[in-house]
């Protein structure tokens, strides 16, 4: 039979021949090169479950494909690495992908959008990007596509060149992520100068050398006899940097909410499962190098708590359909990160995935809600929609319901699992217990501003006359709806580790088998591995393990019951008010999101205050110099032709001067006077 | 013989030029200009040579004729390729017809006389980068000034002769600063050589020929040449603080003429820099490699600053150019295989995309008669395609990978950050890296204002899409920015051949 | 019997009263004749020390001397004549057009 | 015997030269009418031409070369045609064809031009009489022979004020300058008992009490020297001069007449005051030199830079010039191996100065023939009318500017390049500065010339006319200054020869 693995190149390109197509052909294709796009996904998808079949059947795949540079320095190349982790992500973003072009053709064709081509051809280059950086053997390669996917977002966040608002946000996005970039593509340098490679598996990888160095066998580079504990510290952190900027932690996750002025699937595309995805993927696909740097975890931990969080109290207030889903979307994150600081390692990747298809789902629910009310955001003009247009509520819901973390939607299982391991490891972690504290007060508001907003949508009286009167979606707007729909119903029960540890079922945590290469994949890149490597022991409360897993999946349901409680309470009424009042002062902190974005463009309009300071310092003196020495010279030169008085009788004179002037240097020169 | 056929037939194309009706010279000159790029893709596929020319390395295309003897010197034709030359010629026969074609919009007048002028101007380029000789070289390097003083001071903007006499008399004033430094460092050089050739020089310095002058310890007299040297080029790279002729000549100089500024000339600058000071005073490049480190990153990150605080897109442009040719003096100084290698490289990167940002704000130029950003807004409306092009080109400039810049910049990091002969490399790395950042912010803080929104302008002119030949180039050059990014090794790898032999120090073979 | 350093130093005080003539007259004519002062002040040099190295190269040469100088007053004369025709002066300080 | 006349022949391109001035006067005998200017001006052309030819010749046959039996002398080695002398007579005739060539259109209406053919030759035969003069005597006495005629070149308007003005400052001070020179003979004679240049070199080896008397000589030397390449201090007649006299006048001087200077100033301090005696008698004159260059250079080239009128802005750039030149004297040490190359230099550069600078004044002649103003802003768009003349002038302004691809950049920079090789870094890096100040003042004639838009849109239809003989003489001037670049070879070998023969 063929190799599964020969078609790896073949996923990422599909999409990339889709972006050509359409760049090049798409005004003349029907739905502006829709079907390409749909037909490249869909195929991609297909290969993808083939490659993890491949995968299940014991293979895995970690081949150069491509030499970029061969140097001797350093041989800098692009490969492919297919082990569990990025065939599942594969899987992942090639059917949002699908399903994200498919909903297009309801939102942006059927809306009769002008510049079909350019967002076929930009949502093409985006997965193509996405499923590169996935594929990645290396960090460089990582590094290219993870730039490649800020400029698909640069380009379909500013889809709508033509206003305003869309080209701001793109700006900022590429502009924050880019700043994250920077510390990221230092890391990548330090990583080549360290370790001499940048591959992510094998022997030779980097993360193996780290640990070959820390075990003291092997010896790397490290600037200025640093010690090299804290050098691996300062090259995750550094690497960290674009993670943080990409997966909208705080404090660069400013760029996230305002990208909202794209289209409606893009977001969709975006925050499920490409972009912002991307940074928490690059820490679960690099975790073997993060796991021997406790400090880093920790960090990384304290972080994601935090942001999940922060974001989530942002959320409450929010009144446009996206932008609570945005807030959310940094919160989810937040947990993975969370996580992945904690040492679960699949407890990431579960919320990952759950997340990927739910907070899709939520997307193009919002973005069906969105087309009913002809593009109207505002949730204080919606209610009542529940009756209007079913099959979007139902999904809608399951989403939120998953999202808000409650039984037995997939958002329970994988959020549960992060808090558990938090928990576990956390208790003699002070740092990382702070995570985790601040992961559970998120659990509450998520629900509440999830179904405030289910509430505020869907319920209560029809609060204007599109509510009313909505436009009808069809089957192209339905049908992802129902596909994602199901998936965060049952995605949770991928991985019931709480079950199988309190019934003692042996053997149901199949993401954890997965990742774990029980059926295969690569030496070194498997779950336990880095748990050997961690850092973290486990402890346990309430006496034994299994009690701790009641009491927290206990606490996290009935905090997320609660939240859900108050929303029911405040919200699902005929006609809702606002209740803001009620937090008084902090009201307007919300509002303003903490005034981060007023910090970040009071820094950028210090910075260009200095670029104006020293044109300035560069027109005036360093140029006043150069024009200064000219004019001086001409000065010089009007006062030397004054010699020239026109009188013959002082030339004379001053022939006679000079010619006696030469001759007392000459005779002192030579003694003649002696 | 092939080299000489290359330059003379532009010499006798340039003449040929300026002696047709204007209405033809446009065309001829393309033509024309066509025919060299072509010889110098077969000198690429006849390319044979191995190691960096001036330090005993077998050198391509090698012809020499002896010209004058003067002061028990020889000074000969000497002209010869190798893995650094090739791609910079390379790089000038493929932007100079683009640049004349870019042309055909904007040059509206006395168009024999300018065409043949960028005609003249390529042949000199050429022999800059083929001369093994220091007086032939030196020809070649002064007679540049003399068609880019024509070239900007007529067809160029309101100042542009303010700007012309200041690019001349600034460069000229360097030239002589550094044919000082290198003459004493040639007497110095005493019997142990019998000609100006540069491998002669360069292999005399490397056995040590240096002999105490005039009082001078040799020691004392490389530093000093090193030194007289490097200010002098350092003008011509520009690097701060003796960049200022640059945003001038820029912004008077017609947009062709840009191309080829940016394109090339600064390129002569930093191809200097390596041949002379970084390939036959090693030690002495090593021994200041912190200032000039320092320098370095205070021109990439000082020139960002002052293109975030312009108006005039061709200034911004101007600007980061001072501010790329920082990378490449990291890059030089740090004596690594990517360091130096990836310095040349981002010369080549550099030439093709700073022409395609030239190229395109000219374009926008031509249809708006304004470069301010505040003049404009929304241009994508009107002409997509060029804007199009100008986005992927700036995206190039901040170092989007797979295009050519990225593989640039990314040599030099990578080959800076853990360099051994430079005291805190990572510190300066880090630092210059830092540009990537203020880069994109004014350029895409530029684009946002002038390119999307809804559409503006303050001058009152029909914006259409560009005609053909005003794009044609731009996607040219774009394409070919594209496959250096993705498939760097084509020029890489020659260039590394080369760079190997200056990076371990001048070897003694031969 | 005159030591031959007299001779010098008459010459050199002869040279000095013409070229004092020279600094201090404006009139061509004064000039002119100052010049010649100058001029035979050198030939006094040439025939003392013709006769104290005793050989004729001197004295030969002042010959040519006074008859080059006799030539030089007659270019000088014919140009104080235009300048007269010109300037209505033969006031060497009169023109003055031409300067800086 | 016939040795004897085989000498003689060698100062053949000498008497050419006076022969031809002789004929001239026949000729305006013959035909005193106004048109005889044409066949004044073919004569004097092919007199100058056959003069030329006949040195070209004998420095090929290598007369008076070293290699061929050495110098040959003549009158009690009172004369000597080596090739040095051959080498200045070269320049000497080629730039007196291109003037008299030139002079035929700008006298073309002037009452008798016959004068100023006869008194141009007669100059030119001063000059290459001093190219071959081995004794102080006759050094003077060519050299009258040179001033006399040029004073009466340089007021040969005699109507015109200027002209007038500028004849009588040239005398004045020429007058001065030849009293000052004779004075120094006489010294040195004083010192040394002898004219002839071997004699003076051996007594000079042994001065005793009598060196500050040879030294105050030397220096009036210098100073008669100065006087003839219009160095400071005895500049001051040369701006006058050269912008007062007719242009061709003022080509002929600042071309010809210098190079008359330094040729003289190259033998006489070689041979007769060698370097190494004379500083061993505390003379070292080559310091005076030093001294003398910098400052000419520096005043000519900032003084230059300031000026309105093109004609002047060339008087002090020649005086900027002189200061380069100067250098081949002034960067001497004793025994250095680079004191040929440095000298060598020095002459070809004074070769090429010959075609770049009179072709600059020719220029000037025929705006001044065309009657368009003679400042800068006069010149503004002129390209656009003449464009082939205006192209010549921008090669003889960047060529001036010692820019490639032209000759003066050769020249130029193997003067800075001996300098540096005998360690005069000083003096080069002067030099430098000097030339890019010059860089300034030549760009801006190519400037008003290209750059720049006529006043007015009348304001060149003065030029009506085409000059034939005045495009010609720019036009091969300008060859010249082009192809001397890459023919620089035979040249500067030949000047190292000639240099080389006199250490």
């Amino acid at each position: 039979m063929v190799d599964a693995f020969a078609y790896v190149p073949a996923v990422v390109l599909l999409p990339f021949f889709s972006f050509l197509v359409a760049l090049g052909a798409g005004k003349y294709l029907p739905k502006g090169g829709a079907f390409g796009g749909i037909a490249a996904t869909a195929g991609s998808f297909l290969l993808s479950i083939w490659i993890a079949t491949a995968v299940a059947g014991g293979r895995a795949y970690d081949e150069t494909l491509y030499t970029w540079a061969a140097g001797d320095q350093f041989e800098l190349t692009f490969g492919a690495l297919i082990d569990p982790l990025s065939a599942l992500m594969l899987v992942i973003v090639t059917l949002v992908a699908l399903l994200v072009h498919v909903f297009s053709l309801g939102y942006m064709n059927d809306e009769g959008e002008t510049g079909l081509p350019r967002y076929y051809a930009g949502l093409g280059l985006f997965t193509a990007s996405m499923l590169g950086f996935v594929v990645a053997d290396n960090l460089l390669m990582a590094f290219m596509f993870f730039e490649l996917v800020g400029l698909c977002s640069y380009l379909l966040i500013g889809f709508h060149f033509r206003e305003p608002g869309p080209p701001s946000a793109a700006k900022k996005a590429f502009l924050v992520t880019r700043f994250g970039d920077y510390f990221f593509l230092v890391g990548v340098v330090a990583v080549f100068a360290t370790f001499g490679t940048a591959a992510f598996a094998g022997e030779g990888s980097f993360p193996a050398l780290a640990e070959a160095a820390l075990a003291g066998s092997g010896d790397v580079w490290t600037p200025g006899g640093l010690g090299v504990e804290t050098w691996f510290t300062v090259v995750g952190l550094l690497v960290l940097g674009g993670v943080v900027g990409k997966s909208a932690q705080f404090p660069l996750h400013t760029w996230l909410p305002d990208a909202m002025e794209g289209p409606t699937p893009v977001s969709a595309l975006i925050h499920a499962a490409t972009m912002v995805a991307a940074g928490v993927y690059l820490v679960a696909r690099m975790y073997g190098f993060y796991a021997l740097t406790p400090t880093t975890l920790a960090v990384i931990a304290f972080v994601g708590g935090f942001t999940a969080l922060f974001a989530a109290t942002m959320g409450v207030v929010k009144d446009e359909l996206k932008q609570v889903l945005a807030y959310s979307t940094i919160s989810q994150y937040g947990y993975m990160m969370l996580a992945l600081g904690a040492g679960g390692y699949v407890a990431a990747v579960f919320h990952l995935t759950t997340h990927a298809f739910f907070k899709a789902l939520l997307f193009l629910g919002a973005g069906s809600v969105i087309i009913a009310m002809h593009h109207n955001e505002d949730m204080w003009d919606m209610g009542g929609l529940r009756s209007k247009m079913p099959v979007t509520y139902y999904t809608f819901l399951a989403g939120s319901l998953a999202l808000a973390g409650i039984f037995p939607f997939a958002g329970f299982w994988s959020k549960d699992e992060i808090l558990y391991e938090a928990l576990v490891h956390g208790l003699n972690e002070p740092l990382l217990l702070g995570g985790y504290v601040m992961g559970l007060l998120a659990v509450p508001v998520t629900a509440f501003y999830t179904f405030r907003m289910v509430f505020l949508t869907f319920h209560g009286e029809p609060r204007s006359a599109t509510a009313r009167d909505p436009e009808p979606v069809r089957w192209n707007v339905k049908g992802p709806l129902t596909v994602l729909g199901s998936l965060a119903v049952v995605t949770g029960f991928i991985n019931m580790v709480p079950v199988q540890k309190v019934l003692g079922l042996e053997g149901i945590d199949y993401l954890h088998r997965w990742l774990d290469n029980e059926w295969g994949g690569i030496e070194g890149l498997s779950s336990h591995h880095y748990a050997d490597i961690g850092p973290y022991s486990s402890g346990y409360i309430a006496g034994g393990e299994v009690p701790t897993v009641l009491v927290g999946a206990a606490v996290s349901l009935g905090l997320a019951l609660a939240g859900l409680g108050l929303a029911w309470r405040l919200y699902n009424v005929a006609s809702p008010t606002e209740h803001t009042a009620k937090l008084g002062g902090i009201k307007d902190v919300l509002y303003n999101n903490y005034y981060l974005d007023e910090l970040q463009v009071w820094i950028a309009y210090r910075t260009e205050d200095i670029a104006g300071g020293s044109d300035t310092f560069d027109q005036g003196i360093i140029d006043g110099v150069v024009n200064g020495v000219s004019s001086v010279s001409l000065a010089g030169g009007s006062r030397v032709r004054r010699i020239q008085t026109g009188l013959v009788t002082q030339y004379a004179t001053m022939l006679t001067l000079g010619l006696i002037a030469l001759l007392v240097v000459l005779g002192l020169n030579g003694g003649w006077f002696l | 013989m092939i080299l000489e056929a290359l330059i003379g037939f532009t010499f006798l194309a340039a003449l040929l030029v300026l002696l047709v009706p204007n209405e033809w010279a446009g065309r001829l000159a393309f033509a024309l200009s066509a025919v060299p790029f072509v010889g110098s893709l077969y000198l690429w596929s006849r390319f044979d040579a191995a190691g960096n020319a001036l330090t005993g390395g077998t050198i391509a295309f090698e012809s020499r004729y002896e010209w004058v003897e003067v002061g028990g010197r020889t000074v000969s034709w000497f002209v010869g390729l190798d893995g650094i030359s090739l791609p910079l010629v390379v790089l000038t026969t493929f932007l100079v017809p683009l640049a004349i074609l870019s042309a055909w919009t904007p040059v509206d007048s006395r168009q024999s006389q300018f065409y043949g002028l960028m005609l003249f101007m390529e042949a000199n380029l050429l022999g800059v980068f083929t001369a093994l000789d220091f007086f032939l070289w030196f020809v070649f390097w002064e007679a540049v000034l003399v068609p880019m003083y024509f070239l900007i001071g007529i067809w160029g903007g309101p100042r542009r002769k303010y700007a012309a006499i200041k690019f001349f008399v600034y460069t000229n004033a360097a030239s002589l600063l550094m044919f000082i430094g290198f003459m004493s460092l040639t007497f110095a050089l005493g019997d142990s050589i019998g000609s100006l050739a540069l491998p002669e020089i360069t292999r005399a310095l490397a056995d040590g020929g240096l002999e105490t002058w005039f009082g001078i310890s040799p020691d004392r007299m490389a530093m000093v040449a090193f030194l007289a040297m490097f200010a002098g080029f350092a003008v011509k790279v520009p690097i701060v603080p003796v960049h200022t002729w640059l945003p001038d000549a820029h912004v008077e100089a017609p947009t062709p003429v840009s191309v080829l500024l940016a394109g090339v000339l600064l390129k002569m600058g930093t191809y200097a820099l390596l041949r002379f000071n970084f390939t036959m005073l090693p030690e002495q490049a090593s021994a200041l490699a912190v200032p000039i480190a320092a320098i370095a990153v205070i021109s990439v990150i000082y020139g960002a600053m002052l293109a975030l605080a312009q108006k005039d897109l061709k200034r911004i442009v101007a600007y980061s150019s001072v501010s790329s040719m920082g990378y490449v003096i990291l890059g030089l100084v740090v004596f690594t295989e990517y360091g130096v290698g990836g310095a040349t490289f981002q010369m080549v990167a550099h030439g093709l995309i700073s022409g395609l940002m030239f190229m395109a704000v000219g374009v926008v130029y031509n249809a708006t008669h304004t470069r301010m950003v505040g003049d404009m807004a929304g241009m994508a409306d009107r002409m997509p395609l060029t804007v199009g092009i100008l986005v992927a080109g700036a995206f190039g400039y901040m170092g989007l990978p797979l295009m050519a810049g990225f593989a640039g910049e990314f040599f030099i990091f990578v080959g800076a950050f853990g360099a051994p002969s430079l005291p805190y490399a990572p510190v300066f790395t880090a630092l210059a890296m830092f540009g990537i950042v203020i880069v994109a912010g004014y350029l895409l803080s530029a684009m946002q204002k002038t390119l999307f929104g809804p559409f503006r302008l303050e001058t009152d002119y029909e914006v259409g899409p560009a005609p053909f030949h005003d794009v044609a180039p731009l996607a040219v050059l774009l394409a070919a920015i594209i496959v250096l990014g993705v498939a760097p090794d084509i020029f890489f790898e020659m260039i590394r051949d080369a760079a190997m032999p200056v990076v371990e120090g001048v070897s003694v073979d031969v | 019997m005159v030591p031959v350093q007299w001779y010098l130093l008459l010459a050199a005080g002869i040279f000095c009263i013409g070229l004092f003539g020279v600094l201090t007259r404006n009139d061509a004519l004064y000039f002119l004749m100052s010049v010649e002062l100058m001029m035979n002040a050198a030939n006094i040099n040439f025939v003392a020390f013709a006769w104290y190295y005793s050989n004729l190269t001197g004295q030969v040469f002042a010959l040519f001397v006074i008859a080059l100088a006799a030539a030089e007053v007659a270019i000088g004369i014919g140009i104080i004549l235009v300048m007269y025709r010109n300037f209505g002066d033969i006031d060497v300080t009169v023109p003055t057009e031409m300067r800086w | 015997m016939s040795n004897v006349t085989a000498a003689w022949t060698a100062l053949s391109p000498a008497l050419l030269l006076g022969l031809t001035g002789l004929a001239l006067l026949v000729v305006d005998t013959i035909r005193p009418n106004e048109r005889s200017n044409t066949s004044m001006a073919v004569v004097s052309a092919l007199g100058a031409l056959a003069s030329l030819s006949v040195t070209v010749w004998f420095v090929i046959a290598g007369r008076g070369h070293v290699d061929a039996g050495g110098a040959i002398t003549l009158l009690e080695g009172a004369v000597k045609v080596d090739t040095l002398a051959l080498f200045f007579t070269a320049i000497f005739a080629s730039v007196t064809a291109l003037v008299v060539v030139a002079a035929h259109d700008y006298f073309h209406d002037h009452a008798n031009p016959a004068a100023f053919y006869s008194l141009t030759l007669f100059a030119a035969t001063g000059m290459a009489l001093l190219a071959v003069a081995n004794s102080l005597a006759v050094v003077f006495v060519a050299l009258e022979m040179v001033s006399l005629p040029s004073y009466a070149l340089v007021a040969f308007l005699k109507k015109n004020r200027g002209s007038v003005e500028a004849g009588l400052k040239y005398f004045l001070v020429g007058a001065l300058s030849s009293a000052v020179f004779l004075f120094g003979i006489s010294l040195v004679y004083a010192a040394t008992g002898s004219l002839v240049f071997g004699e003076v070199a051996s007594a000079v080896e042994s001065l005793d009490a009598l060196a500050g008397v040879a030294g105050i000589g030397i220096v009036m030397i210098v100073g008669g020297v100065a006087f003839k390449t219009a160095s400071v201090p005895f500049h001051f007649w040369a701006p006058e001069a050269y912008e007062g006299a007719p242009a061709p006048v003022s080509a002929f001087l600042s071309s010809a007449s210098k190079a008359a200077g330094f040729v003289v100033a190259f033998r006489v301090f070689t041979e007769a005051f060698p370097l190494g005696a004379s500083v061993a008698a505390g003379i070292d004159w080559a310091l005076a030199f030093a001294v003398v260059a910098a400052v000419t250079m520096t005043l000519g080239n900032f003084a230059a830079a300031v000026q309105e009128e093109v004609k002047r802005m060339l008087a002090y750039s020649s005086i900027g010039h002189a200061g380069y030149a100067l250098i081949g004297l002034a960067a001497l040490s004793t025994g250095s191996a680079g004191n040929e190359a440095v000298m060598g230099a020095a002459m070809a550069h004074l070769l090429v100065y010959g075609f770049m600078n009179t072709g600059a004044f020719l220029f000037v002649a025929m705006a001044e023939r065309w009657g368009i103003g003679r400042t800068f802003e006069d010149y503004a768009g002129l390209a656009r009318r003449a464009p082939v003349a205006c192209t010549a002038m921008a090669v003889f302004m960047f060529s001036l500017a010692g820019l490639p691809p032209f000759a003066g950049f050769f020249s130029k920079y193997f003067l800075f390049m001996g300098a540096i090789e005998n360690g005069f870094l000083w003096l080069a890096g002067l030099g430098a500065v000097n030339s890019v100040v010059s860089l300034y003042y030549y760009s801006r004639v190519v400037r008003a010339m290209f750059l720049d838009d006529p006043a007015t849109p009348s304001a060149l239809d003065a030029i009506d006319v085409r000059p034939t003989a005045l495009y010609a003489a720019v036009v091969f001037a300008a060859v010249a200054t082009v192809l001397l670049l890459p023919g620089f070879g035979p040249v500067i070998e030949a000047a190292e020869a000639a240099a080389a023969a006199l250490f």
